[in-house]
Formats: structure tokens, C-alpha cells, sequence
């Protein structure tokens, strides 16, 4: 407990609250420095060797500033490697933990492979492309990491209305794959697929939570400070309840974060549901902040907004709450 | 439900119209500001030239002297035709026509009322920072110099303020008894020295308001409205000007709109999904039933009878079941409405749903927040005791 | 609408809002003696020849009072007779007009024909069988009167947790259809099915709203009159805000279904989405009234409880809001 | 995750016995009250035998000083198997035993203590008519005569008072000065004359509250608990003595009973409907949510951590949690819940979902109601400001 109470006050420290959204490159090499890439690499292989509490830890406090490095594709990516056995892994390895960025792709991919094995199509979203070395992506044959400099590869960004993160379209025209860069076969792929997916789904959950719980900060400050009728809003009772309800949300949606966190054993939809609870708690928040700052909420000079178009984006990542809950559903029917 | 037989032709008449006139391409023509305004007065010079465009005004300006059960008619199709809603005119053709038409000299109303119809164009200068749902708080000085009153303060919220030639300005003339018998009403100058305008950077990435900052700007007297420190009531009138014509335009208009969720269900391949047909059925049945209340509204109106309340009823349910229509939308796009799309100013079925939702707040924060009129709803329908007063720490 | 009032009017005075769930024999006498029975019955009938707003008004005031009379089957079992052209139906259409009792019961009853074609089989959820000469039921070969004394007929209570109203199971063991009772033939049954269901939902639709504005009415009354922490409950925001709520939702549904009253040519599944919203409004508003009365409002003691069971078997009779909502879904789908 | 290894060790002694002992037919041996009293009678001895029945009783009681991550285990169990609630004993081992050992002398500890494991059973007089969430407002009176204090009033909401040997009394002795100031912390025999229980008949019909009627009734003065006049701090511990098992307990047996949900799904054939599957998939992960912030708070508690308003948060949740569940086994039920069926005394999990749903009100109303919670979280935790005083019309 002891350390991972450290590592939020250093997180607090390099990223503090009141900076939202710092500057992505400045960010990377920090999080860099602070050994981040590395929380979950075996001390053997050059890494801090903490577990899955330290790595959510940070992701929450990631959350909280709306961060916009890309760490958790980051952490995924070298972890794909880690656990391949491909030739060139140990400096793959190296490179990643040194500070070269390779995200994990975790939907699959629109490709087509043509007569000569070439492929050809989109990885459609995939974070930050512009600053990464490869993407770790799942190809027809098993998941690899795409080089962004090599030929028949490019990358577009397309906007998106949260701020402070950065999607991209990795394009692949007559792409030929290089195979000392397949990570797993076809068929390993969906095992790696699996692990690495459930640790998705708790990164996110965090990035959800640290978030939402930065917007009820802001929310219940501005309503003590905000005064109509000749008091705080604050002092409304209607109002006092939905920030007592957004409070109580939070709370629950954390206490079964950490419940997923400690659990090695549950399945990929415990996971899920982690997330979809925590990605819904967090619009759920966001959407009441914003209400709840009246006119201010809707002008792009204050930040609540900022919360409120991360958490949309954060309820589409790595599958939506209509999927997963369908399958929550699907699996909790069968087992009872 | 058939109108009486007159309606049925003014009904004709006004398809007829926009069957032959009514921009077909207006949201891809209304993407930028400049764009939005031509094609703003456009279409609001060729409903003054058709006369459907200021049917609630009195009869002696041409296309005035409409019954409300006309001017619903007018509106009705105006919003079945999803032609562009009348955005830059609004304030001017409503709040500034009521305000000068109920409370103003003859003069003043000589001056300013046939210049609406040649475009001139309002805003209203009423919220302020620190005077939202709570208007009378407003902190705007006006002193009065010899012919002269000489105006400080900030404005906010205040409608295409950028665009507006004049404004309805409320300010504060007295410091002295209760906030609302302080306040005068002054009619501005938007190019007069000491006015400077800043659009809002929304959310969605429209400008559709303006702060507006006051720098010892001078208002001559003589274009004071009503007595100094009674400019509360006029006020009242201001807001007062438009009873239930927009809100049904805008039901009607979401009505229309459905066709986008339909669409969506279609291109996601859910036809087959009993939970969103479910809820594509909820939401149906909820826009409809805004519909009849908006409707209902109005039929009351036309025969005379409104209660208390009741504008605050179909305004929290337009606002719900538009939040509801959004985030439908939302939910059932995926990911796809997470990227920036390229909105129409001012348009709430922009086919891109995260803009469409953010827009949906205007409606539950602006105008008389949602909470406000729940108060209204709570004290003055149902008779509840107001909140107690502020207890001082 | 002066004919509308005078109903209304006469409505409250015979069945006064004080006096909630009236004794259900003496009401049927009533009802039958003020002519509710045949509102819609066709003056060269007999009847008062009203239309849907007048039927509607009464079905709101009946609501409103939580009666215990079976008015809308009555009515609709009368509207039955009358568009069959049985030989007998003239008289059938007296005794019904009357006071004679002969509920239209609309779902399909689970009935199987044995080979020499008697029935057997259970048409459940009758309201009021006891009382009544017979049910129009829908039988293999179309909807016919099944009087209640026929031999292979038997009538049994189930209690139901809405104390306002009786259903009964009526059993048929070997029953034989009587020819002469008929009223429509296998393929006139969906026709009629539909032009009644579009009534019955109507009918409902204003039973929900007249008992939603009554518990709307007697949770106000309760809030100004409680005091907890020195003031009324009325006074806390926070409660006055849901008040708020549920006069508004209701007000919506009254405006949807006053607009399907209206509208001749509205299809079916118009009227049970009229009918689908007021049975969740109605819900809601109980469920709400439940809250606000807190521990008064858990006692049997107390009347607020029995809006609420109305409410929750209301929300299931003629189709629950999830076949239906799909329904207008589905319709909705194809028709933009 | 796994416990400490002697925690493990007392998983399976529990396990075992209850693999051994506890009772299969209770629902359907628990339908009069006679039932329930005699099942709740059996039960509550065989656990008082096999030491899990006072668990956070001092070690000097047999079963006693276990710790609270003992007691976390043995509550857990009891849910898993689902075991009867041990409702009749609660007030006794909890409230009673708190108040006493906390607040009372060692002459009453030695006189009441060992009564309760011998199955003297307890009720609460707490609330009244007029003082619900505002307890402090309670009216009964008692006047001193000698050495008697003469006790006149009514209490509400007693649990099983019927059924009582004893009472925990809050009266008012004293009308002057704040109003927590006068109350005063009596001890009462439910036998003595002019007590009268009445039981509340409920709206699912059930019978698990009662009201008390107290006429002229006299009870010696050493049976007060603390001075006269500080009855309110010893109230403070009997309300404090449960802090998070019996919610844990009833998290856990929640989330057991969504095979009842399950079966509904299966029986409706809506195995293939996917707006079903994500209805009950969103109600699994939220009482999955419910246990997860039980376990925390209780965690918490064992590892000496427990912040104001944490016991608000895990209420709340549970209560909505335990409503969606209901609501969603009604809904799925359809018109087949509207009929009654037999119901288990006190039973959250009986089967009929209209008698589940309507007891679910009682978590959202009793034992401070939803929206005192609320205003818990929002003052204490968040720091809000509390109501202004009240107006005075």
C-alpha cells in the first residue's frame, strides 16, 4: 500500500491538478523518466516489476489531468512484445522502455491481403500514431508490430472532439509484412489478445475514474463559489443531491475497479464490466457538471467541457457499454 | 385532427411556398459564419416578401394580423419543410417587436419596427455573469448625465450579439430597494463608442452568443423604454414575447429528425435488436408526446386560456426528450461520433450526434434553467412553499 | 367540451375522490343508472351515441377514484355484440345496455379443441367473471360469448395484488361453442381485435392518468402537511423538484393521449403507446408517491399503496411497455 | 483473493457446519408468524451453540472476540448458503448489546447480556410519528416521580416489537434547551402494564414492524442507560453498533439471488434478446459494484479506516441496486407477478417480485431515508453547506 500511496503523490507532483491536458511531448518524456513505460516490466528484463495496482494507480492519476500521452497503448504495446518470442525482442524491448512508443491496436483491423500476401486497408483509431516508432496491430497471420516508416504504410489523423487525445488512421497500401515482426501466430493471437484486453479495460476504468472524479472536484467547488439568489448553489438541496449521487456512483464504480485490479483470476468480462460501469459513471458526471455549471459549462474557456468529451470518447474504447453489457449478460445467464 | 377550412388554405398556400422556395441545401450553405448570415437574410427577406414572416404582428405591416392558429399553421410547415430556423431574426422580430409594440413611445416604435422588416437586427443585452437564473442581480451601472445615461458593465449569453445592429439592454439605474426596481431599460447603439462584442467559443464549436462589454457607452436618453427603475416589467414583456411558437417549431422539427436515429439503426445493421427497437420506440413515443403538449399549448392559447406553469411544462419536456434524442444518437454511432464532423451555426439535427447532444444542454441551461422551471412548476402549480431564505454563515 | 365538463362533473359527484375504490356491486348499479355503460352505444340503439372524449373522460374520472368497476371490458364487450351480426344480437345488445355484464377479454385464451370440437382450456385474467352472463373470448373459430353458467365452464378467483379489481381464470373443460354466439368468424376476429384494442388502450391510458393525478394530488397534500426538521417537506428543494417531475410527465402523457383521442385514423400501435407511456407514467409517479410518503407510505393503513398496485398491473394489461415499445419501434423503423 | 490462512481455516468450519446444520426448508417453514418465530428461534440456538451467532461479542461470551475480518467471513457464508436472516435476534446482538456495553452499567450488562443469548430478544423504540428522519423531534414523554420514571407516547416502525421481551427507549424529558438535550435512554419491559403493540401491517403483507403505545407506563429509574438528559449520545451507539455485515450480508445473498433473474429469463425464453441480456448484464455489474464497495467499507473498517459518510454510500447503493433488481424481475415477470403468491416473513428474496419490489422501499425509506443519505454525502463528505433555516410564513 505503501507504494502505491508514493506513487500517486509523485504522479500528483509531475502532473498536478491544476495543469489539465500538458503539453503531450513534454508529458512523454516524463512519464518516460519516472520509469511509467517500464511500472510492469519484470525487474529482470529491466523493469520496475510492479503489479497491476501500481500500473492503475498511475492511470488514474493520468485521468485526473487528462493526460495526453498515450500510456496505456504504451504499456500494452511493450507488453505484447514481452510476452512474444520473436527474434529481435530484447531490443524491441529496450527501445520501448527507453522511450520509443509502440501502441497496441486491440480492435481488429479492416485488412485485405492480396495474391502476394501484401495488405491493404485501415487500423482504424489508433492513439498518437504520429509519434510512434510501430503499431502493434492484429494482421491476418497473428499480431505484429507495423512499422509507421515503412513502405506502404501512412498515417492520417482524423480530429476528434476530445482534446486531449489524438486518433489516427495507419493506413496500409500493398504493406508487406515482415516476418521477424510477428508477435504470435493466428492462433496465439487470441490469447494475447484476451490478457492484454483485460488490462485495457482496468487502464481505462482508472483513466475513467481519476477523471471523473477531477470533474466532481471542479463541479463541487464551482458550487460553493457560485452564488445565485443571494447564496451558493451549493446550498440548493436539489442540487446538493446530485452531487451526493454522483459522489455515491464514483465510489461504487472504484471500490469494483479495485476489486478487478486484485483479482488475477476473473474473466476478460469482469474486466469489461469494470470498465463499462467506470466509462458510464464517468459520462454520468460529466454530463451532471456540466448542468450544473449552467452557461459557463458550455463555453470552451472553462475545462468541465474537456471531462465531458473524454468520457464520451473513453465510453467507445476497446467496445461499448452496448456490447459489453450484452455479453456481461450472455455469460452471467449461462453460469446461473 | 382538420383545421377550420381557412387554415386548411393558408396551410396549401404556405407549402405551395416552400415546395417552390425553400432552401433545399441550407445546412451545406450554412457552415461558416459568413455563409449562415447570408443565408440567414436570405431566407428572412423572402418570407417578409411572402408574409410569413412576422405573422403575430398587427395587421397594419403587410403579412401581419395573423391568428395564433394561423402563425401555428405558418410554423407547423415551416418546420415539416425543415427549412433553416430564423436564428439572426428571432430577437428581433419577437422580443424587440413585443418590447417596443407594448411598452415603447410611437416614436420609438415609428423609428424601429419598419427597419426589422428591412433586416435590421437585435440582440438583448439581459444576463449578466453573475446574473443568470437569478436576473435581477444584474450589476450594469447606467448614470444618468443631463440627456444622457452613461453604461458599464458586461453582458453575457446574449444571442448572435456579433451580427445585432441594436440591443435591449437592462440596467441598473439603483442600488436602493428591492433588485428588481433598480433596473431600467435602454434601447443600444451596437456601433456606438464604448460597445465591444466577443463571441463565445462554445462547446460544439458554434459562436451562436456573445459576451458583450460596456465601456462608458452613451445612450441618449430618449431611447430609454418606459420610466427609469421600471424597466423590470418591460422586461417581463420582453420575455414574454414568444409563448410556445418555438418550442413547437423545434418538436416538430426533432419529429422530422427521427429519421436520423432510423437511419443509424439501419446503417449499424440493429433491425433486429429488441432493445433498440425498445428504445427507439420509447423515444418515439416520448417526441410525440412533446409534440401533443406543444400542440396542446398553443390550442389553449388560441382559445384563451393559459395557466401558470404550463410554458414551463413543455419546455422541460422539449429539453428532456431533445437530450434523450441525442444520446439515442450517441449511443447507437459508436465511434464514428466521436470524430469532428463539420456542424451547421446554429442547427440542432446536425446528423452529427456528439454536437447534437452538447446542443441539447442550450435547452436544459438557457432560457430558464431546467431547475428553475421546476421551481415554477413546484410553487406555482402545485402551491409548494418557496425555498427558505438564505442562511447567512 | 360543455358536454365533456357536465361528464366530468357528474363523474365526481357520483364517485367522489374521498371515497377511493367504491363497493364494486353498488358502483356497477351506478354506472349502469347514469348510462356508462352505453355512452358509445349509438343513440338509434339505444344508446347516449358520445364519442371517444366523452368515454375517455369517464374512464380518467373512474381512474381517478380507483374504481371497482369492470367499465372499460363492459363496454367493449357491448361494442363487440354490437358489430357482430349474430341473430340474437339486438337482445344481447339490451341486456347488455341494462347492466348485464360481458367483458371483452382481448388475449388469446390457451385453449385446445378436442376432436369432437368442444373446448378445453383456460382463458385467464377475466375481470370480474362472477358477475358477469358471459366473457367475450376469442375462440379457434373466431370471437364468440361464452356464457359463464354453460355447462364445461367454470369461473375461479385469483387474487391479485391490485385490491381495486378481481380477475378470475374461467376454465372450459369440454365446452361446446353455441353457434348462435358467435360474433365473428375466424378471420373478422383480428379485425375487431384491433378497432377494440385501439379502445381498450385509449380506455386504460386515462385510467392511469385520472389515478396519477390523484396520487400526484394526494403526495402535495401530503408534503405541505408533513413536518420534519422544522419545516414542511414540501419546502426541501430536492422534493419539491421531483414533485415537479411528476406533474410534468404526466401533463406530457395527457397531452399524447388527449392527441390519440382525437385522431380517428390513428393506427393501433398510436394508441398503445398513448396508453405504454401513461401505465410508465403512472408508474412513476406511484413509485415516486411511495418515497415522498416514506414509512406511512409502506402501510396498508395509508392509501397511497393501492395507486401503486393499479399502477404495476395496469403497466401489463394489453401488452406490457416491452412487446409494445418494441412494436413502435419496429413501425417507427419502417415507415422513416 | 485470499484470506489470511486461519481465516481460511474458519471458512471451512463455517462451511461445514452450515453444509451440516443450516436449514433448506426455511422459506417454506417461515410463512405465519408462528413459523417464523419458531425457524428464527432454532436457527438463532444452533448458531449460539456452534459460536457464530455473537461473533463481535467480548471473548469472555462463548463465540465471542472474533474480529471483524472473522466476522466479515462468517456473515459471508450465512449469505452464501443462504441461510435465514437472523431478523428476530438482530436488535438484540446489535443494538442491544452495543448500547449496553458501550453505554450501560455493569449491573445492567450482568443482567441483560447473557438473557440474549439465552434468546431474551429486543426492539427499538425510536422512532415516532412525527419523528422519522428528524429523530431528534421525538415527543414521548416521561416524568420522574420518585423512583419511577411515568412514561406516555407512541413509537413507530419497532421492529418485531410483537414479539420483544424488552426495549430500547428513547423519551423526552426535558422540552427546554436544543432538542437532542432533553432525551433520555430508558430500558423497558414490553410486559409491563400500559404497553400495547400494534403490529403495522405492510403493504407486500407482511408484518415485521410494529407501533408501541405507551399509557402511564412505569419504569424504574435504574433501567436508564446513562444520565438523564444525555439519552442522545446513547442512542448514537445503538445506531452506530452495525457498521457495514448486515449490508455486506445482504449484497451477497443479492447477488446469489440473480439466478432467480436468470430463471425468469429462461422461462420467458429471452435467452436471444439482447436489450434483455444488457438490462441484466448492467444489473449484474452493478451488484457486483455493491459487493465490491461492502467488502471495501468493511476492509476499511478492519484496517481502522472509516471516513463520515462511507456508511451513506454503501446504503444508498445497495437500495438502488436492490430496487433495479426488483424492478427487473418485475418487468421480466410480467402479468404473472400481479397475482399473489405466498410470501416468506421478512424475506428480501421471495420469489414474487411484486413482494421483493415493494420491499425494497423499505432500504430507500427506513433506517435514514435515501435522502438523508444524501445529504450526508453532500455535507460531510463533500462540505456543502447545510440547509438554510426554515422560513417562517
Amino acid at each position: 500500500m505503501i507504494e502505491l500511496n508514493e506513487l500517486t503523490d509523485a504522479a500528483q507532483k509531475a502532473f498536478p491538478a491544476e495543469a489539465l491536458s500538458p503539453g503531450r511531448d513534454d508529458s512523454w518524456r516524463l512519464v518516460t523518466e519516472m520509469g511509467w513505460l517500464i511500472v510492469r516490466l519484470p525487474e529482470d528484463a529491466g523493469g520496475l516489476g510492479l503489479g497491476r495496482e501500481a500500473s492503475t494507480a498511475i492511470h488514474f492519476e493520468m485521468g485526473r489531468v487528462l493526460a495526453t500521452t498515450p500510456l496505456i497503448p504504451a504499456q500494452l504495446g511493450l507488453q505484447a512484445v514481452l510476452a512474444s518470442s520473436m527474434a529481435g525482442r530484447s531490443e524491441w524491448v529496450e527501445r520501448l522502455a527507453g522511450g520509443a512508443y509502440a501502441p497496441l491496436h486491440l480492435l481488429p483491423a479492416a485488412l485485405e491481403a492480396a495474391g502476394d500476401g501484401t495488405l491493404s486497408g485501415t487500423i482504424g483509431g489508433v492513439f498518437d500514431a504520429d509519434m510512434a516508432a510501430a503499431v502493434v496491430a492484429k494482421l491476418p497471420g497473428g499480431y505484429a508490430l507495423v512499422p509507421v516508416n515503412a513502405a506502404g504504410v501512412t498515417v492520417h489523423e482524423r480530429p476528434i472532439w476530445d482534446a486531449s487525445r489524438r486518433l489516427f488512421d495507419v493506413v496500409l497500401d500493398g504493406y508487406e509484412a515482415d516476418p521477424a515482426l510477428m508477435l504470435t501466430d493466428a492462433a496465439g493471437a487470441s490469447a494475447l489478445h484476451d490478457t492484454l484486453a483485460c488490462e485495457a479495460h482496468l487502464g481505462l476504468a482508472a483513466d475513467c475514474l481519476g477523471a471523473a472524479n477531477a470533474a466532481l472536484d471542479l463541479t463541487v467547488e464551482y458550487m460553493k463559489m457560485r452564488r445565485q439568489f443571494d447564496r451558493p448553489i451549493a446550498m440548493f438541496q436539489a442540487l446538493k443531491h446530485r452531487a451526493a449521487d454522483m459522489k455515491t456512483q464514483v465510489a461504487v464504480a472504484e471500490a469494483l475497479l479495485w476489486s478487478g485490479v486484485r483479482d488475477a483470476q476473473a474473466p476478460v468480462t469482469a474486466s469489461a464490466a469494470a470498465k463499462t460501469l467506470a466509462a458510464e459513471v464517468f459520462a454520468f458526471v460529466t454530463e451532471e457538471a456540466i448542468q450544473l455549471h449552467g452557461g459557463i459549462g458550455l463555453t470552451e474557456e472553462h475545462p468541465i467541457h474537456r471531462f465531458m468529451k473524454r468520457a464520451m470518447l473513453n465510453l467507445q474504447l476497446c467496445g461499448s457499454p452496448d456490447l459489453w453489457n450484452e455479453r456481461v449478460g450472455r455469460e452471467a445467464l449461462a453460469l446461473r | 385532427m382538420t383545421d377550420k377550412p381557412d387554415l386548411d388554405a393558408l396551410r396549401s398556400e404556405v407549402r405551395a411556398f416552400l415546395a417552390a422556395e425553400a432552401p433545399a441545401d441550407w445546412r451545406d450553405t450554412s457552415r461558416t459564419q459568413e455563409d449562415f448570415v447570408r443565408t440567414q437574410r436570405d431566407w428572412f427577406g423572402k418570407l417578409v416578401k411572402a408574409g410569413y414572416a412576422i405573422p403575430h404582428w398587427p395587421a397594419a405591416f403587410p403579412g401581419g394580423g395573423r391568428s395564433l392558429a394561423e402563425q401555428k399553421v405558418i410554423y407547423e410547415e415551416l418546420a415539416k419543410a425543415d427549412c433553416p430556423r430564423l436564428l439572426l431574426s428571432f430577437v428581433s422580430t419577437y422580443h424587440a417587436f413585443a418590447t417596443l409594440h407594448e411598452c415603447a413611445s410611437t416614436e420609438q416604435q415609428e423609428r424601429y419596427l419598419p427597419r426589422i422588416l428591412e433586416g435590421e437586427t437585435w440582440c438583448q443585452g439581459f444576463s449578466e455573469p453573475g446574473a443568470g437564473s437569478d436576473l435581477a442581480a444584474i450589476k450594469t451601472r447606467a448614470e444618468r448625465k443631463g440627456d444622457i445615461y452613461v453604461v458599464n458593465g458586461q453582458k453575457v449569453w446574449s444571442t448572435m450579439a456579433q451580427f445585432a445592429d441594436k440591443c435591449l439592454l437592462l440596467v441598473r439605474t439603483s442600488s436602493d430597494g428591492p433588485k428588481q426596481a433598480g433596473i431600467t431599460y435602454l434601447l443600444m447603439d451596437m456601433q456606438a463608442p464604448g460597445v465591444t462584442v466577443r463571441p463565445i467559443h462554445q462547446i460544439q464549436g458554434d459562436e451562436e452568443f456573445a459576451e458583450i462589454f460596456l465601456d462608458n457607452v452613451e445612450i441618449p436618453v430618449s431611447e430609454r423604454v418606459g420610466e427609469e427603475g421600471k424597466g423590470w416589467a418591460v422586461a417581463q414583456a420582453t420575455l414574454a414575447s414568444e409563448r410556445g411558437l418555438t418550442l413547437m417549431e423545434l418538436s416538430y422539427r426533432m419529429r422530422g429528425a427521427l429519421s436520423r436515429v432510423a437511419e443509424l439503426i439501419r446503417d449499424h445493421e440493429h433491425e433486429e435488436d429488441r432493445g433498440v427497437l425498445r428504445d427507439f420506440g420509447h423515444l418515439v413515443t416520448q417526441v410525440d408526446a412533446v409534440c401533443a403538449i406543444a400542440d396542446q399549448f398553443l390550442d389553449n392559447r388560441i382559445n384563451g386560456i393559459e395557466r401558470v406553469g404550463d410554458a414551463s411544462i413543455v419546455k422541460n419536456s422539449y429539453s428532456r426528450a431533445l437530450r434523450a434524442y441525442s444520446k439515442l444518437g450517441l449511443r447507437l454511432g459508436g465511434v464514428d461520433e466521436q470524430y469532428i464532423a463539420p456542424i451547421t451555426f446554429g442547427d440542432l439535427n446536425t446528423g452529427n450526434w456528439m454536437a447534437d447532444f452538447m446542443n441539447s444542454y442550450a435547452w436544459t441551461i438557457a432560457g430558464g434553467s431546467e431547475e428553475v422551471q421546476r421551481n415554477i412548476i413546484a410553487e406555482r402549480m402545485l402551491d409548494m412553499p418557496r425555498e427558505p431564505k438564505a442562511w447567512v454563515a
